[in-house]
């Protein structure tokens, strides 16, 4: 049991904190500010470019083999340098990894992992969100291509994204989780329309709905089998779900970092009733770092993709809306004085408990799977 | 003791809530629609509203409190993007020193962070200043010193800015913005009155925060009923369900307690009126944030966008929250008020 | 709309302060010390000799024929004497007003609203708790009599009682809300065994078993017709929620302002952290007034017996544990200077949101009965 | 970094937990079985568990925090009524000051409230001092004041009471109480020692905590599944099974950030250390008192009941939280290490 370095982790730490001392590109706080997303595609490739990204991932497809608790270690840099947390793009990569066949990881991986490619997600529909197998977009074969034809929202970087995994029914005549299938579906074509979707702070980039008017993608882009898709899904999204996998403990460091600045410089402005809320967003964070390198030391077993991912979600929405109360409590909910980065931060929090599964069907998914309680 | 409205208080109610129906905004597009928007600002005007804390003969204001939370808790509840906190507590100030009514729309204007009165010195406003609910404002009243106590004075207000509250717009006045007097003051604002006056904004503001739970509920539930996943309605899970019904309980304790200080603002000592809204500002502060929190959960991926009411329910709420004080400060009155510590002074 | 007094509620109040003055029998706070539970007794017997107790009942059970909000005003000098808060008795009241013939409510109210005669309720059994409807304990005909067999719990002061109102079954052949029947059994027969319950803050005299083994009861003392107790059942449960029925404004009153003494005491020992959990013990304690304030007042209009006393008894749990918890933070939960009140006020404040109906069953009968939500 | 458990450490933690599986109390009736009692102090005496923090060779102890609270965490989920955390951190404040092991059973004492060490001055203990987990101790360790630093003496205990913890009584120590200096000190205890020591006592009740959380998760799951009302079991409703799953995360997250205090004990400097300690004792404190509430209120009627085991737990709960402080007094730790304001000085 050791929270410490290893001389080979104590080397690698040391070379990051050098190079991030000099490579830092500030970004805007994420979430906050839509120059934020197109500032972190060139962040992305620039931490791959310097063989700081995709640390626990294979050799053959852009990673570095090392160990997974090498990324918590790239977390922890990222807070002290106040970086931007490095890309969420993990769940992507595990589910082809897991799910997509030779020639699918050859051709896309690499991209993906590099951050020369953007990519997105068309999972949730209007009428699928938690209850995501009810999907209706439909895939129908003509010759060597599927016609695809549907609704997507939710979908991460849409408007800038070159591949779209999409989720799509196959076989409308079997049971309703066996008839989907996935695909790596080209979104450069005129058969697709991309909407931003403005959420309730205000940007406008991170997400988008995504609809298919007979949108082309070659048969050889189907990740795993026909009527394999829901599989796929589950993998992705109980990755979605993990704080490690998304570099999530490096965000609310940097946030919660920064609150405690602004109090630093104007003391007196502040309450108990503030720095109580700001205590606990420094105690959350702190608990959400022990967690993750907790999980990801339970990897050096071997990756798993049990319900734990459901857990992590809950402590991490516990974690992204405690920061987002104490980014209100001392950002001011009204404040006029400057940028109103600090009530974004906190309106952006309340999607947490619903984005990868809304909070209750976490807990649905731990009442019966991990403490196995009967169903009604 | 009868703390149902009165017949009257029903009507005005009732007058409200035909307004509110008619003419506050549906749909987030619906706020775009200027000539609604004017309709509303007009029937507001009309119905004379803006005018229940001038004086009467007796200098005594027209309508109590409660009359005007009743206003205050239809508007919030229809996010009615209209003036009304603003030119309501301008007009009991001037009534407050004896001064006329104004002739150009009027607000007040609070500290940077809203908590506190403006107190100007110098013929300035020192550290700058927000004049809220400025929609149509020409001008925002300020405190002057005066002996032991105030008198008033107005900042003339540039542009509005939206803030965090899409329905009620403020303006930010630069350090050093100029005061003009206010003319025909007939006697200074003391410190009775100045808590009766602050009685009267928090109250208000809770009114409007039960409004907006209130509101919250309804819409939220109206969606519960409709959203369907997993081929049921999504308001039969007991997991919404028993959210909705902690908003439901959460409104009714705020409605309760806000009544009573809606009524302490004309019926009790100006220190126990404030210390009856500082405790009803703590309790509906805390009450809204969690209602409009379970609004925007029990709406999903939808409640976090921009087209969903959720999130203009929530935005008001804050604002409402953070005039005059929001939790902590409210708190810390409650305790001063029971003798064990906290702060009350003006800043 | 008035909080204030008029001139007749005026006069009542300085009377009753008054006499307050001069009567304050000063029992330990309620629920924490056994003793309280012997001198309860008197203190209603007091209360009613000198005319205050039961105002808003009739004149011809030995209440007042007062408008309901004179409750309130007694509640508030209670609150403001430091006086112990009225006994709750006014749920068996009521229910026996709405559902007893005349024969009943001529026979036992008198004694119950005097306090002369002792009363406990036995409603609850082992096996239903929240699913009262599910009891088990029976009656059968006999002559005159109906001999009663069964297993009570959660039977408040059954150690002191004269009377128990009894829920039992007297038809098992119907659907199971329909065959249940109230009765008045007195306790003094060698066929009930009466066990305290110890509770988790070690009282051992307000709660018991109660055990009938063919205990008998004259058919006279029947509530309501055969296989209406349901309905009785469920007006008592309406009431027992309602803290202005149950006088538990006076309650937390009294507490808070003791824990307002404690830290006036010695002012240095507590911080912010205790100081806030006290001023929202403060508010809460503040807003239950108001309320009772506002349900009392919409009594003036008729009583009503609707969903809403399940509102009340989730704002009355909130009071109660709130004011809970500020006697833990102020108290100190490891104290061992003196005594273990307050430690013993937090523990017992748990219960309320489990007797009179769990808080989980109130939000489902605010989700169904108020907001018409659809069932599942 | 790997925080798995070493395979000794999995060793050790099936070694307590064959011992509370074998010996603690399944029933609140069981705690009066003395037979049973003795057997478990003897078992934890044999199997060595309280001198982990004694000196080894080189004056560094035996185990680390991580064992030490492997160990304590078995203890709490099987609410061992048997002493381990005071007689730890009395052989770890021996060791400290490098005198030999206590020949006769040992504690620490703390101020009334629990939340500080004890410093005697002039001999005697000024304010009265209060013996925790004191079952079996003759005697309880105190700081005295020495140059910047402290040496330590020991005050003899009188007879033992309950307290809020079923489980582990305490020994109140009237003010005044003579301190005897414990002989062969070799050092004087400093600032660094002082914080590490501070930062054992809260990752051992860290560690207790986190126990009581998952015994309190095991036996009200354990109830919701065999409870029934309306024809099912309760754990079949969607309210239940929320209120479990919350409690199963809480204790999971409090794991996370308590392995770490263990951790930080003897692998980072005090200051640090007491950091990291602090962090999660404010964390598992909050949860645990969450965990326990849901736990008696899960179990409805009988939860209140002294024959259940749920406020047991909660009381056992409730003594760990306040051990060297509570909620408020590391979070102010957390505020002040972050360079915020709190205070952090012995008292």
């Amino acid at each position: 049991m050791d929270f410490g370095d290893s001389p080979e982790e104590r080397a690698f730490r040391l070379h990051l904190r050098e190079w991030l001392g000099h490579n830092n590109p500030g970004l805007p706080t994420s979430s906050t500010s839509d120059e934020y997303w197109a500032g972190q595609a060139a962040w992305h490739q620039t931490l791959f470019g310097a063989g700081f990204f995709g640390l626990s991932w294979p050799k053959a497809v852009g990673g570095h083999d090392l160990p997974s608790v090498y990324e918590a270690i790239l977390d922890e840099e990222i807070i002290a340098a106040g970086a931007p947390p490095r890309p969420s793009v993990g769940y992507l990569v595990q589910g082809l990894l897991r799910h997509g066949n030779e020639d699918v990881q050859r051709r896309f991986l690499p991209g993906l992992v590099s951050g020369r490619d953007r990519w997105c997600q068309g999972f949730s529909e209007p009428d699928a969100g938690s209850d995501l197998a009810s999907l209706r977009t439909r895939a129908v074969t003509d010759g060597s291509e599927y016609v695809i034809t549907g609704h997507k929202v939710w979908t991460s970087y849409s408007d800038a994204a070159d591949w779209c995994l999409v989720l799509a029914r196959t076989d409308p005549d079997v049971p309703k989780h066996r008839g989907i299938s996935a695909f790596i579906v080209p979104m450069g074509q005129h058969a697709i329309e991309q909407r931003p979707i403005r959420m309730i702070n205000g940007i406008t980039r991170e997400f988008g709905e995504v609809i298919f008017d007979e949108a082309r993608v070659d048969a050889a882009n189907m990740v795993g089998e026909p009527g394999e898709g829901w599989r796929l899904a589950m993998t992705v999204v109980s990755h979605e779900r993990e704080p490690g996998e998304l570099g999530y403990v490096a965000r609310y460091g940097k946030l919660v970092n920064e609150l405690v600045h602004a109090v630093e410089e104007q003391p007196d402005k502040y309450g108990p009733e503030q720095r109580r809320d700001l205590a606990w967003a420094l105690v959350e964070a702190d608990m959400l770092r022990c967690h993750v390198s907790r999980r990801l030391s339970d990897r050096l077993d071997g990756l798993s993709h049990g319900p734990e991912g459901s857990v992590d979600k809950l402590l991490m929405t516990g974690v992204e809306q405690a920061v987002g109360h104490a980014a209100l409590s001392i950002g001011g909910a009204a404040s006029t004085e400057g940028d109103d980065t600090w009530l974004k931060v906190y309106l952006y929090s309340r999607a947490q408990s619903v984005m990868g599964g809304t909070s209750q069907i976490q807990r649905n998914l731990i009442a019966s799977r991990i403490l196995e309680l009967p169903t009604s | 003791m009868d703390v149902r409205l009165s017949p009257e208080q029903v009507m005005l109610r009732d007058a409200a809530r035909q307004v509110v129906d008619r003419l506050c905004p549906r749909t987030v597009g619906e706020f775009d629609d200027a000539e609604r928007a004017g309709k509303l600002d007009a029937a507001v005007v009309a119905s004379g509203w803006l005018e229940l804390r001038t004086a009467s003969d007796d200098g005594r204001p027209w309508a109590t409190g409660v009359e005007v939370a009743v206003v205050a808790e239809e508007l919030g509840r229809g996010l009615a993007d209209t003036a009304f906190l603003g030119p309501t507590m301008a007009a009991d100030l001037r009534r407050l020193v004896g001064a006329s009514p104004a002739n150009t729309p009027e607000t007040i204007a609070l500290s940077a962070d809203l908590s506190q009165p403006v107190v100007a010195r110098g013929g300035a406003v020192g550290r700058g200043a927000v004049a809220v609910d400025a929609r149509g404002a020409t001008s925002a009243l300020v405190l002057l010193p005066d002996g032991d106590g105030y008198t008033i004075g107005a900042i003339a207000l540039g542009s509005v800015t939206t803030g965090v509250d899409l329905t009620r717009p403020v303006v930010s006045c630069p350090p050093g913005a100029a005061v003009s007097r206010i003319e025909g003051q007939r006697r200074p604002l003391g410190v009775d009155d100045l808590s009766r006056w602050r009685a009267l904004g928090l109250a208000v503001t809770c009114a409007d925060l039960v409004g907006v739970m209130r509101g919250a509920v309804t819409v939220t539930c109206d969606y519960a009923r409709s959203r369907r996943q997993y081929g049921a309605a999504i308001g039969s899970f007991q997991a919404v369900q028993h959210l909705l019904a902690d908003a439901y309980v959460a409104a009714e304790g705020s409605a309760s307690i806000a009544l009573h200080a809606g009524w302490a603002v004309d019926a009790l000592d100006g220190p126990d009126a404030l210390e009856a809204a500082s405790a009803a500002k703590a309790y509906c502060t805390r009450a809204a944030r969690s209602v409009c929190e379970t609004a925007i959960q029990v709406h999903g991926g939808i409640g976090n966008t921009w087209e969903c009411l959720a999130h203009v329910l929530l935005r008001r709420a804050l604002l409402s929250g953070e005039v005059l004080g929001g939790v902590g400060a409210n708190l810390a009155r409650v305790l001063a008020a029971h003798g064990i510590g906290g702060d009350d002074g003006l800043r």
